[in-house]
Parts: C-alpha cells; structure tokens; sequence
C-alpha cells in the first residue's frame, strides 16, 4: 500500500516536472508574464504596474500599491480570510455559554 | 512530561506574573520597542517593504509577548479578552467602509480617487486611501492573531 | 560566480530541512527544524529580489506560525509514532 | 451608485453581514439570525434583479478600483453566473430561515459563530461564481473553505476529525489549484478569465498548460467530492450539525463544479474531458453502490451526493448542448433535493432523536409534511416525472445518446436503478413495517403511543417551499431551460 | 542549450516540485496530525515559491522605485504581480494553519491522541 502511494506521488512529481522544463525559463524578461505587451498586443499587468504605480498612487512600492489599490479586492478577501480565522477559532473553541 | 508542561503554562497565564524577574522585565522592556517598530512597518509601507499584514504581526508579537510573559490576568489591562473579534471586524469594516464610501461618491467600489477629501488629485487621493485600508488591515491582523492565541490557550 | 548555485544550495537547505522536520519524532525539534525551513525559504525569496514576500514570511515564521505551532504542541502531545 | 454595482453587492452585503453579525450578536444574542435572513433576502433581491438584467441585456461587469483588466480585477455577471447566484442565494435563505430552532438546540451558545460562519461561506460561494479573475477566485475559494471546516467541526464526536480531513483535503485542492493556475500565469501573462481564453488557443497544445488544467481540475475535484476523490465528504456531512450540513450539503460542492465548468470553457474543452466523463461515469455507480450499504440516513444522503456530482460532471464532460443543459439543471434540482433531504433529515433526527433507517418506524404518523416534502425530494431523486429529477436525467441521456455514449446511457439507467433501492428502504421502513418485533420495550411503547409531533413552524415551511420548488422546476422544465439556461450554454 | 543554461533556467522549478512532493508526502504518509499539518505548510510554501520564482528577472532591481533608473523601461525592475499574490497567499496558509491547530487541539481534547490510526479506530 505504502509503495502503491509513493508510486503514484513519484509519478505525479515528474509529470509535474516535464511540465515545469517547458514553462519560461527563470529569469526570461520575455516570457509572458514579464514582457510588456501580450499575443494580443494588450497591456501586460506586470509591466502595466511597474510603468504607473508612482504616477498612480505617489507611491514608489510597487507592491503596496497593487495591493491596496490594483487589486485591492484581493487584500479586503485576505482581511476576511484573517477574520474568518478569528471566527472559526472562536466557534471552535470557546466553551458553550449559558 | 507534557501534562506536567501543560499545567505550568495554564498556573502562569491564569495566576499572575511568571517567577524570573528577568524575563519579566526583558519582556515590558522589549515589547515598546517591538510595537514602535510594528507602527514603523505599518506606516512606513508605502516606501519601503512592509505595510498592514506586516505591522498588524509585529503588533501582535508584542501583545503575545507581554500575554506569555505577564501571564493572562496582568495582560487583561493591556488588550481584554473580549475585544479582540469586535475590534476585527472593525478593522474590516474600516477596509470595507473606505470602499463603500467611494462607491457612495459616484466612482466604482474601492476606488480611492473619489473618497470625499477636498483639495487632494487623485494620486494624493489613492496615497491616502491606501493608507487608510492599511490602518484597518493592521488592526484586524492584530486582533484576530491575538484571539487565535486566547482561544487555543484557553480552550 | 554562479548567482544561481547560491540559490540551488538555498533550495537543498530548504528541502533537507523540509525532510528533517517530517522526520523527527520529536515534534518541538520538528517545529524549530519548521521555523528554520521559513528562514530559509525567507532567504531565498531575498535572493529572487521579492523583498515584501521575505519581510512577511520572516515576520510570520517568527511572530505568528513559531508560537501558535508550539502553543499547539505544547497543549497536546509532544511525541510523534513517526 | 448604478446598476453595474449588482455583481458586487451580492458577495459584498454577506461580507458586510458577517462582519456585523457578531457586533450585533454581542449586544442581542438573538438578532444574528434575522441579521444573516435579511443579509441573504437582499442578496437573493440583488441576484433576482441581476438575472433580469443580464436577460434582458446581457452580460455586465463591474470593474473593481475603476482598474479595466487586466490591470485591476472584474466582477462579470453572465447567464451562468446569474443562474448560480439565484440559486445559490435563495437555497442559503431559505436554509437559514429553517435554521433558527433548530441551531438553538444543536449548537447552543454557538449562534453567533454559527451565523457569523455562515454568511462567509455564502460570501465566498457568492464571489467565487461572480469573480472573472482567478486569483481572486481562489481568495474566494479559501473564505468559503476556513468557514465550512469550521461549521463541519462542530456536531457530534467525531466531528472536529471528519473536519480536519476536510481541511487537509481542501487546502491540498487549493494548492493544486494554485500551482495549476502558476503554471497558467506563467504561460499566459493574464490572470482575468476573459483575457485567458483569448491568449490560451495561442499556447494550447503545449505541455504545461495542460497539465496547468488538469491541476486546476484535480484541485476542483477534490473541492467538489468527484469520485476516488470523495473520502472527506462522508464523514463531514455525517457527523456535522443539522443546519450546517443543510447549508454546505446543497451549494457548497455546486461552485466547485462551476470552478470546473469555468475552466473547462476557458480551455476550450481539451481533450481530457473524456478521462473525466469516464472517472464520472464511474463515480456515479460507485456511489449508488456505496449509498445502498449505509444505515445512517445523512450518510446514505452524503454518498448519494457523490452519486449525483458524477451525473452532474458527466454532463458537463460530454460537451454537448444537451448534456450541458442537463447538468446545468440538474445542478438545480440537486441543490433542491438535498437541502429538502437534509432539512427534513435535522428535523427527523430533532424529534425522533435517531437518523437509524430502520428505526424510522411511525414517521408518516408523527410528521406527516415532513414526510410528504421527504417523499418528493426523493421521487425527484429516483427521477419520477412531475419532478425536477426527471426532466434532468432525460436531458443528459438525451446528451448521452447525441454524443452516442451508450456506456453512460447504461450508467445512469443503472444508477436510476440503484437509486429506487436505497431509497425504497427508507420509505419500506418508515411506512410498511409492523410495529412488532422489536428489542427495546421502551422504544416499542414511545412509537406506538404516536402523536402527531412536527417540526417547528419556520423549519417545515421553508422544507415545503423547498419541495414545492423541485415540484414546479419539473413542471416549468420547458421554461426555466428556454429563459435562463440556454443562454448559458457556451459554443462547443 | 547546453546543461549548465539548463540547470541555471529551470533548476529551481524542479527542485520546488520536489519540495511539492515532498510536503504531499508528509500528508500522506504521516500518522501524526501535527506532521500532517506541518506537511500542508510545505506544500503552500512550495507553491509561493513557484509564484515567486517565476516573478524574477535577469539584472532587475526590487520592486521600488530607484529613481535613478527611471520607470520606463519594465525590464529594469521585477515582477510586482507574483509578489503581490503570494503576500495575500501567505496570509491564508497562516489563517489556515491557525484553524487547522484549533481543530486539532479539539480531537486531542476529545480522544487524547493525534496517531490517525488510533483514531480511526476510536471512530468505529
């Protein structure tokens, strides 16, 4: 049973790994995700974000502004997954009132 | 071994101040300067690595220190037990408000450049806004982490 | 030299920690060999320039994940069959 | 505030209400659940008014931050979306509204958190059909995730365990999820869902995207219970409390099958969609099968939840219009079905104090619309024809025999089959058998002095709206797959 | 491409799988709750450092501002995005773990062990 699992995690892991020798090589400042302008001749975000981020927001962390304000619907989630935590651990584990 | 491990850390938290004086003062001593450098962090985000997330953990450290250190009742003065979820969502709130008000305003949801400051162009506008959801980012960080610890202490 | 042989040893510290702490039978060794796989992997992310990412696992791997994971442990048990 | 804040608010007002739930919750102990009713009405409106819209003029964004993609994220409100979301909330409403008597006897204490949990998952659910990014996506996921392994864990014994599994199945699903979606990223630049589709027939063909998707479908079934992937689901629906099982059971796996959908149509249906409809086809028998061998009536439900996601995932995988519509509609039915089945399953266990199949003697006597409400929801499951059930199952054989499929026409005629079996049982045992013949004098004495003992008031009608609800989908079949389904189907 | 480019290009994707299979291993195999648990965050940490890898760029500069390099031309400075995610994904493994200690603090409470065959067991 134990070698069936490992098996099959081994197998996984280099499916995994001939996938991954065909991504971008790391470090490409052509691949897709880095470069400025995609197959469809559109704005990239990542280059989008380091281009305008100061004139933007007056803020020269790129990241802080991409987070509060790019995409700072993913930052309000993350508050709610922090508070979600808080929640659940107290539904867990405070004892039963009254 | 361990039962024995659990007891003395619950006497500590529930009795009062642990017996060696120096971790005791190590500890009141070590916890401004950890808060000052969470606000630091927190403020300082805009400029350099750091902001909310960042600042609302250090923030934390410091009150868990003094909770490990001072034991649960002494620490009652500095954060009670009963505030911490109250005071996270209303660092969420701070975050969802700041969004709401913009929305109000005219502009979509989030969209600092229509928060209803007068005298500011949108680049300043967002600069502020940024900072303003930082705040409540910190403050739900830090009282949820907090509540996590109380709770798993005292389930 | 070779920037990136820096970075292949980080990654070896980082998977052998990452081995030692599913290995050890000790689960407080285990936890501490845990906190040293989020420093290094804090270093690494240093060395891939992701200085925000660092910063917040460095902080959290200290500040949050090292107390709740021994708080955790010490209120239950501290040996493991495996 | 205009129109085009619709796909906002609906995931917006439950995190807005989860926030307040407990601040209200400490001052009045009992305004959280009134609190999360309103919070899910004004949803349910929100989404009503959403659909009529996109029905009548398409599909509309909501650009968050004022950011077009793919610089900041987007809220798309679709036919598909629209579907979901009314789903979705209306079966939370009316889940939440039978939840109120019945949370105060099982989680006592607990409401806030109960009710606090509760609007955070339906948040999540809500935002993760509404999204069009996928990271944000998987924030959504991750919300709706924390709040069921937290509802899951509190109920009998053995429950904090079953929800620990859960968590450790589901954060690897996430995970897999989120290397499937690096793997995406990397090769495609984008992030937003519209912009994918348009960028992936540029890098279809190559290695990494495929296995990009296939993660990403791994990782959605393991969220959504597919077959060899259901070992969390039994035991989470088993031992977790009544209105939290009737809350997760009916909507929580559904998104991950629209994860599913979603993805498959950004693809464009590669060629792995006939590993799935086979692992499907597979599921659903296996399933059945499992379903028959249990005397626990939440569990006998909970493997039937596995038998169904497969008719569900088959008719997907079969991409043809007809199976699409099948699936699509028997989504509904399904989310119909088992919130009646789990609902009138909490008050059977409330007032009878036992959810042992073949101790359910005297249950037509003492809770007559229970049973009746019961008794249709499984018609509907067998697939007997005033009922949703039916309609659904023609549609995907129908989907089946275009596709000229006949191994999976086989399954779900064999699956019917199965269905009557374990479902026969329960109706032999609670109506046909004697009432002699048993161990327990006490318990002999308690069923025979039967009285009528039904549930309370807000727990039977929302259970009865609920099945006159799989009633009515049967009737108007022709029209709910006309108006609001067939503009979802994507071109295959 | 020679090996040394190779093993320069995409040595840290395939050692970070390893590291992804590594920490799937621990949830498999591992008895222990609190192994299972420190399984989980090796594979989360495994996949923000995929995402992050994948934001870095030949001789470019963090991502802040040097005024001195101006911000024209993307080249010059890493990709911002990645980084950005994986804040907000670090954030949930934290809040998960949290939970996930919770739930197991509640079995130990409950049946005074955490070998996952014992508790299978008690569950009959």
């Amino acid at each position: 049973m134990k070698a069936i699992h490992i098996l099959v995690l081994a197998s996984f892991a280099a499916l995994l790994m001939v996938a991954a020798v065909h991504l971008p090589r790391r470090g490409d400042p052509n691949s897709p995700a880095n470069r400025a302008e995609n197959v469809l001749k559109g704005p990239v975000a990542g280059a989008y974000y380091i281009q305008n981020a100061y004139l933007d927001a007056k803020t020269p962390n790129m990241v802080t502004v991409i987070l509060a304000d790019y995409r700072g619907f993913d930052t309000l989630g993350e508050t709610v997954v922090v508070f979600a935590g808080g929640v659940a651990c107290l539904y867990l584990l405070r004892r039963r009132t009254s | 071994m361990n039962e024995v491990n659990r007891d003395l850390l619950l006497r500590r938290h529930m009795e009062g101040p642990i017996v060696s004086p120096i971790v005791h003062v190590c500890c009141r001593g070590l916890a401004p300067f950890i808060q000052i450098t969470g606000l630091y962090v927190f403020f300082h985000g805009h400029y350099s690595p750091g902001g909310g997330f960042q600042g609302g953990v250090l923030l934390a450290a410091s009150i868990i220190m003094l909770r490990m250190s001072l034991g649960l009742a002494d620490s009652q003065r500095i954060m009670p037990n009963r505030l911490p979820i109250p005071l996270a969502a209303l660092g969420a709130l701070i975050y969802a408000g700041t969004g709401l008000l913009a929305m109000l305003w005219g502009g979509s949801y989030l969209d600092y450049s229509f928060l209803p400051l007068p005298m500011l162009d949108p680049a300043m506008l967002r600069y502020v806004g940024i900072l303003v959801i930082e705040l409540g980012v910190t403050i739900c960080v830090m009282s949820t982490l907090i509540s996590i610890y109380d709770n798993l202490l005292g389930s | 030299m070779l920037p990136w042989l820096i970075e292949v040893i980080l990654f070896t510290v980082l998977i052998v920690a990452a081995l030692v702490a599913l290995g050890l039978r000790n689960l407080l060794a285990a936890v501490v060999t845990l906190n040293i796989f989020s420093f290094m992997s804090a270093t690494i992310m240093v060395k891939l320039g992701a200085i925000d990412v660092a910063f917040t696992e460095a902080v959290v791997g200290a500040g949050a994940v090292g107390v709740i994971n021994i708080l955790a442990i010490l209120l239950t048990s501290r040996k493991s069959a495996d | 505030m205009s129109d085009s804040n619709l796909p906002l608010l609906i995931p917006f007002t439950f995190l807005l209400a989860a926030l307040f739930v407990p601040l209200a919750g400490s001052v009045r102990r009992w305004a959280s659940q009134p609190l999360a009713v309103a919070a899910a009405l004004f949803s349910l409106g929100c989404s009503v008014a959403g659909m009529a819209r996109v029905f009548a003029s398409g599909t509309f964004r909501h650009y968050l931050a004022g950011w077009q993609p793919p610089i900041g994220i987007e809220f798309v409100f679709d036919p598909l979306a629209a579907f979901f979301l009314v789903m979705i909330t209306g079966v939370g409403c009316l889940v939440l509204i039978y939840s109120g008597p019945i949370a105060v006897e099982e989680i006592l204490g607990k409401r806030i958190g109960f009710y606090s949990l509760a609007m955070l998952l339906l948040a999540g659910l809500t935002g993760m059909v509404v999204t069009g990014d996928l990271f944000n996506l998987y924030v959504f996921l991750e919300i709706s995730a924390l709040a069921s392994y937290a509802l899951i864990a509190v109920g009998d014994q053995r429950a904090p365990y079953s929800a620990f599994r859960y968590l450790a199945l589901g954060t690897v699903g996430a995970s897999l999820y989120l290397m499937g979606l690096a793997f995406l990223f990397m090769s495609t630049g984008t992030l937003n869902m519209a912009e994918m589709a348009a960028i992936l027939p540029y890098v279809n063909q190559q290695p990494q995207v495929v296995v990009g998707i296939v993660l990403i479908l791994l990782g959605a079934g393991l969220k959504m219970a597919l077959f060899p992937m259901h070992a969390w689901l039994p035991d989470a629906y088993t031992n977790a409390s009544s209105p939290a099982t009737a809350l997760i059971a009916p909507i929580g796996t559904k998104v991950a099958v629209y994860l599913m959908i979603r993805v498959l149509i950004i693809s464009g249906f590669p060629a792995i969609i006939t590993i799935i409809s086979w692992v499907a086809a597979v599921g659903i028998i296996a399933g059945s099968i499992l379903a028959i061998g249990q005397s626990n009536l939440k569990r006998m439900l909970a493997y039937s939840s596995v038998a169904n996601i497969g008719y569900i995932v088959l008719g997907v995988s079969l991409a043809n219009p007809l199976a699409f519509i099948g699936a699509v509609l028997h989504i509904l039915n399904h989310a119909l079905m088992k919130a009646v089945l789990f609902m009138s399953a909490g008050g059977i266990f409330s007032k009878l104090g036992t959810l042992d199949i073949f101790k359910l003697r005297g249950l037509p006597k003492k809770m007559p619309f229970t049973t009746a409400a019961f008794l249709i929801a499984v018609f509907s499951m067998v697939g007997i024809p005033p009922t949703g059930g039916f309609f659904s199952k023609i549609y995907l054989i129908f989907g089946a025999i275009e596709a000229s499929a006949w191994v999976f026409v086989a399954a779900i005629l064999i699956s019917t089959v199965l269905n009557f079996f374990y479902f026969f049982r329960v109706i032999e045992f609670s109506f046909f058998k004697p009432y002699a013949k048993t161990e327990d004098p006490a318990q002999e004495q308690k069923s025979e002095t039967l009285k009528m003992d039904e549930m309370s008031m807000s727990m039977l009608l929302s259970t009865l709206i609920l099945a006159a609800a799989i009633v009515a989908v049967g009737v108007y079949n022709g029209e709910i797959v006309d108006n609001f389904i067939a503009g979802a189907v994507p071109g295959f | 491409m020679t090996a040394f480019e190779f093993a320069e290009g995409y040595s840290a994707y395939l050692l970070l799988v390893v590291l992804f299979a590594i920490g799937l291993y621990g949830m498999m195999m591992k008895q222990n709750l609190i192994k299972k648990i420190m399984g989980m965050s090796i594979v989360q940490s495994s996949v923000i450092l995929f995402f992050i890898v994948s934001a870095y760029k030949d001789d470019a500069t963090v991502s802040v501002i040097d005024y001195a390099r101006g911000v024209t031309n993307p080249d010059l400075y890493l990709n911002p995005l990645p980084h950005t995610l994986m804040l907000t994904a670090i954030v949930v493994a934290v809040v998960t773990l949290g939970v996930s200690f919770a739930l197991v603090i509640m079995i130990y409470k409950r049946f005074k062990t955490l070998h996952e065959p014992t508790l299978r067991e008690l569950m009959k």
